[in-house]
């Protein structure tokens, strides 16, 4: 088995997508020299310049830029270095991107892919480690992917730009470097929409996505020879969410846990709550959890920013947790 | 085309948009038309400047008071009577409405309700017209109160850098909402940002229509032929409230009065009456064209369907390409 | 009973704190007017424009502005005009306004009021029209709240002020010129994370804020004859959350349905399922049901834009199905 | 001061800056400091001139690159390290970090990064300032990157425009992150936007620390009298990669080579020689007593306990207050 990095299968999806279509643009902080992870180096080399251009430090205008290419032909791939500076760019993302197809009555179409990337590693503080996504999920017209492994890194950014839709692609930066099966070269589209089920179980369902999915498989492989059989969904899709998957999946465990790097009040774990207790109340053995960042900003110092990120021990915890509960109080 | 027939072209246009303007307004009086309206009475003679130049396949962008630019761009009065009028057959089916009307036929891309935000938009128009190696160009309308926002300048910064071929027009009608462009900035004249970035800019009467036009015509054979962006600031002056139903209080009569003196059309036509021998009996007979082609355009908005309830949430996304 | 406007009530709430603080500034696009709807007129002509500033169209470097003036004493309450341009403000309110506190270690306090008004009303399409508070609610470090009548309007706008944290006072265009019993001069702050239980209930509880009150005790009253008793519980603060008042309402009457103007899709509603399950989920006869307005930008149309505001009629068919189908499935 | 006290004054505290970095530097690569660095050395002049004339109880707010705008307000170096190594008993008790620093004791209102974040937040002390009535002045530092952002431009139209008592200090290094300004600008001098407002703009040159000094001295003069913002744009050089750990590969070496030429320690260490006796001698100790004093605060980080578990989630919203 081949194996890559998830930031090459990135750059290998990205590559082959420039190479397929000559509509494809990207535009970013000093993506013409790879961009400060190194996620774009050699495209300038492989596409020039005018197709791999460095922008200014002016995100809203540059989004703006690649929302109005996008409406007359191009499919731009924008980056915006850290997700926490999206916060400069939503009103051209949301008040633009997301609504020209509806407003203009079908007349436009944005086929943009935004990149960006999130999450807490290297200790770099409350404005450079946020997981923003829920607030991109609440946005009617936006999509938003995130992967866990590199082959769905690849098949992701692959389908992003071939959507006609503005899709944000989400990237960890915890795992960049995470190595896993290449997707090999001219690879699949992973479809937009279709959680995986990574490993199937009986007694409950872990739900996650990004980063913490290696943290769940590690949790359901520890937890089986103790008798909890865990059932662990990769999301990869948070807008839309597949929900059949995930409902089908509670409809036979009877629990669920949803785990996500983001402050828990309003993640997405909420959504994933109020929609599967409407369609399988019945079938829930007990509540719904949640294991999620505690509400607060983010801490800089490396002696607190670790409780900000579930692992496989706050996993099991919150499992264990759930079967106890039931023997006491369901 | 010869001049004379150039400008009774041009004098035909801007009564389109004023006819278009004015039923815009009545309609809204008898709540035919519902919504948030900011209507460019007295300002006609900057889109239809601006315009003339234009191809169908050159971009045009706008914001809250854009009605006329996308008549002024070619677009269908009916189609576009019928969006303001939340109809099904309007362009974008009732879903824009009037700040945000959409007519890609005629290469009016989009307008926005958000002030400033069709600034970056129109930098990737024009991005992907240099790329695409058509010579297209694409125009850009603000207002002078956009002149303070973030996009705005980091638009100039990049439409420079990247020599897109835009055009920024700014519509500097002295006025944002109900305060004076002195509340908002020392700068009274927006081009001089433009100067800094070594951008062609001009500051002209905005109510002159031919000095529009010329303005424009320099500005888009520029853009055109690969040299970059151009800014053209109109200083004008708009003859309603901010949006209908502003009765405007914070503005002293005179000034109304003597911006009434410089009506673009009134001034135009008494221009061309020696310059190019137009008649009153001609202008009379492109004004009633004009007002007849709106009432048209009113007529069917007003007949057409309402879009359907279960339109309501389609088109959220688009299907697959 | 005298009576005033909600509009009224927020004007009277800012006179009074002006004129017991003078650290308290207004800020924002013709204010000093009392801009497009009135809510700030006559507080130029008594505070002076030194106090009420018109501000250039800078959403961004005003949010900045006040956030910074907060930072070193003053009380700023600053407007922007339509949430939907809060977009523009999100850097400076995710990344510094809410974050200052914890990031100087306390050193720094935020005593920041930011007025948007939202909601569906005057057929303004989809950039003038959204409920976004959901996004802000995601945020650790700022408060929400929404009044629904002119007492709580003018008792929760003084909360706002004299809190020393970033408060974002939500009002709803709809309700500006809703009439109600008021407050009366000096009358008392609301607290802040307090939600109001406006009608007493045994078989649903009906959580909502903002326009849909009304709605909901309107639904409420024409139940009751019909034998069902839905407790109506206005949240108000959206961030925190009351979340004692909503599970002690669940718990007796077993059932809860949210209401709210913004899209389904993450909005209040998911984050209140979420944690009312967790904590009463014993207790709940049946899902959690949710009304919002459809998963889609806000249309222009008059003939459209109706189908996106939850009304009595909704309410109604809502909490009938959830009894119908109880007999049926529970 | 006299001024061959005040020349051994200001050596010295650029010998405290520069010896803070070092000692970051020498930290992070043993691993006692985690977390996203950038560094300042090369700049100490701009930092040191800049806050030489402030009192305490003048606001600074710098970027992401601020540890020496933090020292050269006088904020106790123990805590600034401490913070920096994410300790308890740093200014934030950890949870600001390098990127966040705050030090209200010493008048450093916070540093941010968000490029170009800090200069609106910069308005909010000045106008502050302004309103409180005590002379108080605002300085905010940010790099030529920031340039190109909307929150710079919207900030100097409305510092202008409300005469605010602010001093925007550019730190025109040359380079953004990577790439070098002119990939980012036409506008050579950023400079040259403040003149559009008509506010009084100086670019010198950034490694002169009297240069620095007298222009700062001019700048914060004016603001204090109440007669507006001034703009500062030093030229220097930034004599590391961008981050530590950056192996700016992108910079030509010779380029680095001239630069530290110019070093502006040395530089004005061999000016003052001559102007005002500095001894080798005299300078040896000064550097000597830096180091001092910074060894001290590494010792103070390293010996101090890390926050408790518990502290991680304290400190989200005030109490009341
Ligand atoms: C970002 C943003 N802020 C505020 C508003 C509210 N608003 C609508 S029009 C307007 C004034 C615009 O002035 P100007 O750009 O001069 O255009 P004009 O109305 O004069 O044509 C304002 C503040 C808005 N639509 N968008
Ligand atoms: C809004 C924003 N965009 C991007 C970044 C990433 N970034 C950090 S520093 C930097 C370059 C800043 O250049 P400049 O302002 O010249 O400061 P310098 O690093 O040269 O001191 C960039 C792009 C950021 N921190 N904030
Ligand atoms: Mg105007
Ligand atoms: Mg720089």
């Amino acid at each position: 088995m081949a194996e890559q990095s998830l930031l090459e299968a990135i750059r290998e999806g990205l590559h082959e997508e420039m190479a397929r279509d000559p509509a494809v643009y990207m535009l970013g902080e000093d993506v013409a020299l790879g961009g400060p992870f190194g996620v774009t180096a050699g495209l300038a080399e492989a596409f020039g310049t005018q197709r791999v251009v460095n922008t200014p430090i002016s995100e809203g205008a540059v989004m703006g830029l690649a929302i109005g290419a996008a409406a007359v032909g191009l499919r731009p791939v924008i980056e915006i270095m850290f997700i926490d500076f999206i916060t400069l760019a939503m009103d051209q993302l949301v008040n633009h991107a997301a609504k020209l197809h509806y407003m203009s009555g079908g007349q436009l179409k944005i086929p943009l892919t935004v990149r960006v990337q999130c999450g807490i590693s290297g200790n770099m503080g409350a404005q450079h480690s946020q997981s923003l996504e829920a607030w991109l999920a609440h946005v009617p017209g936006l999509k938003v992917v995130t992967p866990s492994c590199p082959a769905d890194a690849k098949g992701l950014i692959k389908a992003a730009i071939r959507d006609d839709n503005p899709v944000v692609f989400i990237e960890h930066r915890g795992l960049y470097w995470a190595r896993g099966e290449a997707a090999g070269a001219g690879a699949a589209v992973t479809p937009i929409g279709e959680a995986a089920v990574l490993r199937e179980g009986e007694h409950i369902t872990i739900a996650t996505f990004g980063r913490q999915v290696a943290a769940a498989l590690e949790a359901a492989a520890e937890l089986a020879p103790q008798g909890i059989s865990a059932e662990v969904i990769d999301l990869r899709s948070l807008q839309p969410l597949d929900m059949d998957t995930l409902v089908e999946s509670v409809r036979k465990t009877g629990r669920l846990l949803v785990v996500h790097e983001a402050v828990s009040e309003g993640g997405i774990g909420a959504e994933i709550a109020m929609r599967v207790q409407q369609a399988a109340f019945y079938d829930l053995d007990g509540p719904i959890l949640r294991l999620a960042a505690p509400f607060s900003p983010i801490p800089a110092s490396s002696a607190l920013d670790r409780f900000f990120v579930p692992g496989k021990a706050e996993i099991l915890r919150a499992v264990r947790g759930a079967f106890r509960r039931q023997g006491a109080g369901g | 085309m010869p001049e004379a027939a150039l400008h009774r072209e041009l004098l035909a246009r801007m009564w389109l948009n004023r006819a278009f303007e004015e039923k815009v307004s009545e309609l809204y009086a008898s709540r035919v038309i519902t919504g948030l309206l900011h209507l460019a009475i007295g300002q006609e003679a900057v889109a239809v400047g601006a315009c003339s130049h234009l191809r169908t396949d050159d971009w045009v962008l706008g914001g809250h008071r854009s009605h006329g630019h996308a008549v002024a761009k070619g677009a269908d009065v009916k189609r576009l009577m019928a969006e303001i009028a939340g109809r099904a057959t309007g362009y974008c089916g009732g879903k824009g409405g009037s700040m945000h009307l959409v007519a890609m036929d005629a290469g009016f891309v989009t307008a926005t309700g958000v002030v400033g935000g069709q600034i970056p938009l129109a930098l990737g128009a024009a991005f992907a017209a240099k790329e695409g190696g058509r010579q297209q160009v694409a125009v850009v309308f603000f207002g002078d109160g956009a002149g303070q926002s973030g996009a705005f300048h980091e638009s100039l910064n990049i439409a420079s850098l990247w020599r897109l071929p835009l055009v920024f027009v700014c519509e500097n009608n002295g006025y944002a909402e109900f305060t004076p462009l002195s509340a908002h900035t020392l700068v009274e004249r927006l081009a001089r940002h433009a100067e800094t970035y070594g951008m062609p800019a001009h500051t002209l009467d905005g109510n002159d229509l031919l000095a529009v036009h010329d303005a424009m015509g320099k500005a888009v054979s520029q853009a055109r032929a690969g040299k970059g962006p151009v800014f053209v600031e109109c200083l004008t002056h708009r003859m309603r409230g901010h949006y209908e139903g502003d009765p405007a209080k914070y503005r002293e009569l005179s000034q109304l009065a003597e911006w009434k003196e410089k009506d673009p059309i009134a001034r135009f036509a008494r221009m061309i009456e020696t310059r190019s021998g137009l008649t009153a009996a001609e202008h009379g007979a492109i004004e009633a064209d004009a007002r007849a082609r709106i009432e048209d355009a009113a007529q069917f908005a007003i007949a057409s369907p309402w879009p359907d309830a279960d339109e309501a949430d389609t088109q959220v996304s688009a299907g697959h390409g």
